[in-house]
């Protein structure tokens, strides 16, 4: 069966290490934080300026001026430092955060990824996300493998305007855990009780599959 | 102390110059640090066709949304925007421009504009739509785009407390791009919550350096929260 | 808090991973702000054919001028060098290479190889002897030269207090380039004279995140004085 | 007669302005700080980090980690900013210091400067002087009007390897006040007693002499 939400955040989180400084963008990546394992701390990077990023406040700790790159009231962890945003950008451009963990549209063979953009509809903007994908060396994408229609998010070639070129690795989808490598997606592990058929069927780009693929546990 | 002295009483003096045409520099991120007072003098001077370089466009009936009402802007250099209707409309339209630009691109043209360094590589949108047109350059086997800096006419700056030679310090997030416009402005106009006297902020803890600072001004502010979010 | 812990409590473990050959770079302005420990443990392990990136090379019998003694320095790159007799000597006698950088570029240089920006231009050096087989550019009719970011496998960085997970504030004018240095190492030490707990530091006080530290060490410090000049 | 050490850095003090955000080199133009006349306030910008020079410390201030440009001991004034280098070059840098004062070897008719190396002599580096020229809009260089063997440093074209280009339009010599504007030097004050032909004889880039040059009053 596909992963839920919670699951897709539950697999995600198994990637984090300890002592991990990483940033997750709006939905299911925001999701991850409520699955590091317990024995683990990482740090929440917020991109308008804060290493360090707690849960919502209550009520008495509300404050308009304590917001998160989704402009939803946060709090601080202890430890914590406040940066402008160029402050920011530096270290998200410079390599320092170690995960990074957002949604995508499509991702394809090549590492490319479309997340931004769909022409025709109203373009909003890409916020921080160009710099993400650009800046980290280890990303994760999460996202549906098909959209509602069935049409497979993992292609041999993006269709849609990228965000970033030739960045991405992994993929934890609703339906599998993909590697991109060498101009192909190579499945690592499916969600329990799919098939690879059901797998390889629905993804649209080349995928190599070992003969046996591990099911996830949760 | 009277040279260095960058107070003015009323926002007719903070924003006094400001034309038709301008680029204005915004500091804020949604409606966080936000120069509300700034922005409201500017919608009430009737001011028009102004570039405004904000990481954000505010909402329909606050921050740099109140612009769009009078139709003043012509033209948004922003990361992220469309939180307000008005803003679509105008664009459908074909009365409003925006120039999308990532995130960190954008704070770094602002300090690349406020310290002389007028291009610089970063692997940011390369081979998306952003670095279409824009110079490709490899370093160390990776490519990399050219951008250029940017600065402003203006730049409209929120900061908490202020000493009277506009040293600066922000609250919180509240920071967020106002440290890099800051830096940006022909004349950089920063409103605080709270003006004190030199010697009052610990030299160290300043973000802001008077010396950027053309005209400080105490206003007063809503801080309108966008997504309120509690743990219950 | 095990993962975030920088803590270190010896200098071996601080410098551990150090080779010949490597590039070190060393915050510092003058005797002010250098990382005092550091140098002597990379005298002590006898680490040699160094390139060091820092804006002076110390005095001849103290700061990096120590790593002359024993010839460990086989490049500097800085600003202002010569204080000391050592260097004019290994200069003159070809043992040693110096590269001299302006010292803007010199922290922007930095900045930039901590920041991810490969490159930059500047006006600095255009037309001198620094400018010489850089490229040149024109941007809104002044030509500025490309100046290459720099990164060091490690980074040596003297701090004031910085709490275990890495967060450091400076002490006055010894902030200089130790704030750069620490964003660009590929390993970061930080050497300090206190050692607080997470959360003694104020959040927006901070100069450097512990994002950018990797090591981090309390020293003792003999802070000599390059040149006392007192009122009476 | 020729201008003392005092008389010059005087002459330097009459371009001051209430409010102005100074940076001054090592000799002469440090001098200057003590002469900005009573009734102005200037700031000090010292490019190591520090906004709001003071003077030397007492002994009971003094502090190792509190020094100026030229590594002297220094204090902060009332209202000071202390920052990283990084930061101080992004002022000089970006145009925002009002007035820089400089020493130099030589300058030009077309406003080069060269003020840190002499070939054979043993080159100590530019410091921060090629980002202070490139950087103001406003230098007053101050130095002696020929070398001791007689020899004009006011050249038709610089010998010495240059600190910056086209960057310099006011000089500041023991004997005059000399602008430089197309490609030539404008002769504007005279030292007292200095004639205008003894100063355009020492001159050896192309002068330009008004019939009336003022005299200087001290």
């Amino acid at each position: 069966m596909a992963l839920s939400r919670e699951q897709l955040a539950m697999r995600v989180a198994r990637e984090l290490q300890d002592g991990y400084y990483v940033n997750l963008g709006i939905g299911i990546p925001t999701l991850v934080a409520n699955y590091v394992p317990e024995e683990m701390e990482v740090m929440l990077q917020s991109e308008n300026g804060l290493l360090g990023m707690g849960p919502f406040p209550t009520e008495e700790q509300l404050d308009a001026d304590m917001i998160n790159a989704g402009k939803q009231t946060v709090t601080a962890i202890t430890g914590a430092s406040i940066f402008n945003s160029a402050e920011s950008f530096a270290m998200i451009r410079g390599g320092h955060v170690d995960l990074t963990v957002l949604g995508a549209f499509e991702v394809d063979v090549e590492g490319n990824i479309a997340s931004w953009m769909i022409p025709g509809k109203l373009v909003k903007g890409m916020g921080g996300a160009m710099d993400l994908v650009a800046g980290a060396e280890n990303i994760i994408v999460t996202m549906t493998h098909a959209s509602k229609s069935g049409a497979s998010k993992l292609l041999a070639r993006c269709t849609l305007p990228l965000t970033g070129a030739g960045c991405i690795h992994k993929v934890v989808t609703d339906l599998a855990y993909v590697e991109i490598n060498d101009g192909r997606f190579w499945l690592k592990e499916r969600a329990p009780g799919v098939s690879v058929d059901e797998i390889v069927g629905k993804t649209a780009g080349e995928m190599i599959a070992p003969d046996v693929v591990p099911e996830m546990e949760f | 102390m009277s040279g260095f002295d960058k107070v003015v009483n009323t926002y007719d003096e903070a924003l006094d110059g400001i034309r038709d045409g301008m680029t204005v520099i915004a500091g804020g991120f949604g409606l966080c640090g936000i120069p509300e007072g700034c922005i409201a003098q500017v919608r009430k001077m009737g001011i028009r066709e102004l570039t405004v370089v904000s990481n954000n466009c505010g909402v329909d009936d606050f921050g740099l949304g109140l612009l769009l009402e009078d139709k003043q802007i012509k033209k948004m250099i922003s990361s992220y925007v469309g939180e307000n209707a008005l803003f679509e409309e105008q664009l459908l339209n074909g009365e409003l421009e925006v120039e999308l630009t990532p995130q960190g691109t954008l704070a770094e043209k602002m300090r690349a504009g406020g310290a002389g360094i007028p291009a610089f590589y970063t692997a940011t949108g390369y081979g998306t739509p952003v670095g279409e047109g824009k110079e490709v350059r490899e370093f160390n086997g990776r490519k990399y785009i050219l951008e250029e800096s940017i600065v402003g006419d203006f730049a409209l700056v929120k900061g908490w407390k202020a000493d009277r030679y506009g040293n600066v310090i922000y609250r919180h997030t509240a920071q967020n791009f106002n440290p890099m416009a800051a830096t940006a402005g022909r004349i950089t106009v920063v409103e605080v919550e709270q003006v004190v006297e030199p010697g009052e902020l610990e030299p160290a803890h300043i973000q802001t350096p008077g010396i950027y600072v053309d005209r400080l001004i105490q206003g007063r502010f809503e801080k309108r929260i966008e997504q309120r979010t509690i743990t219950e």
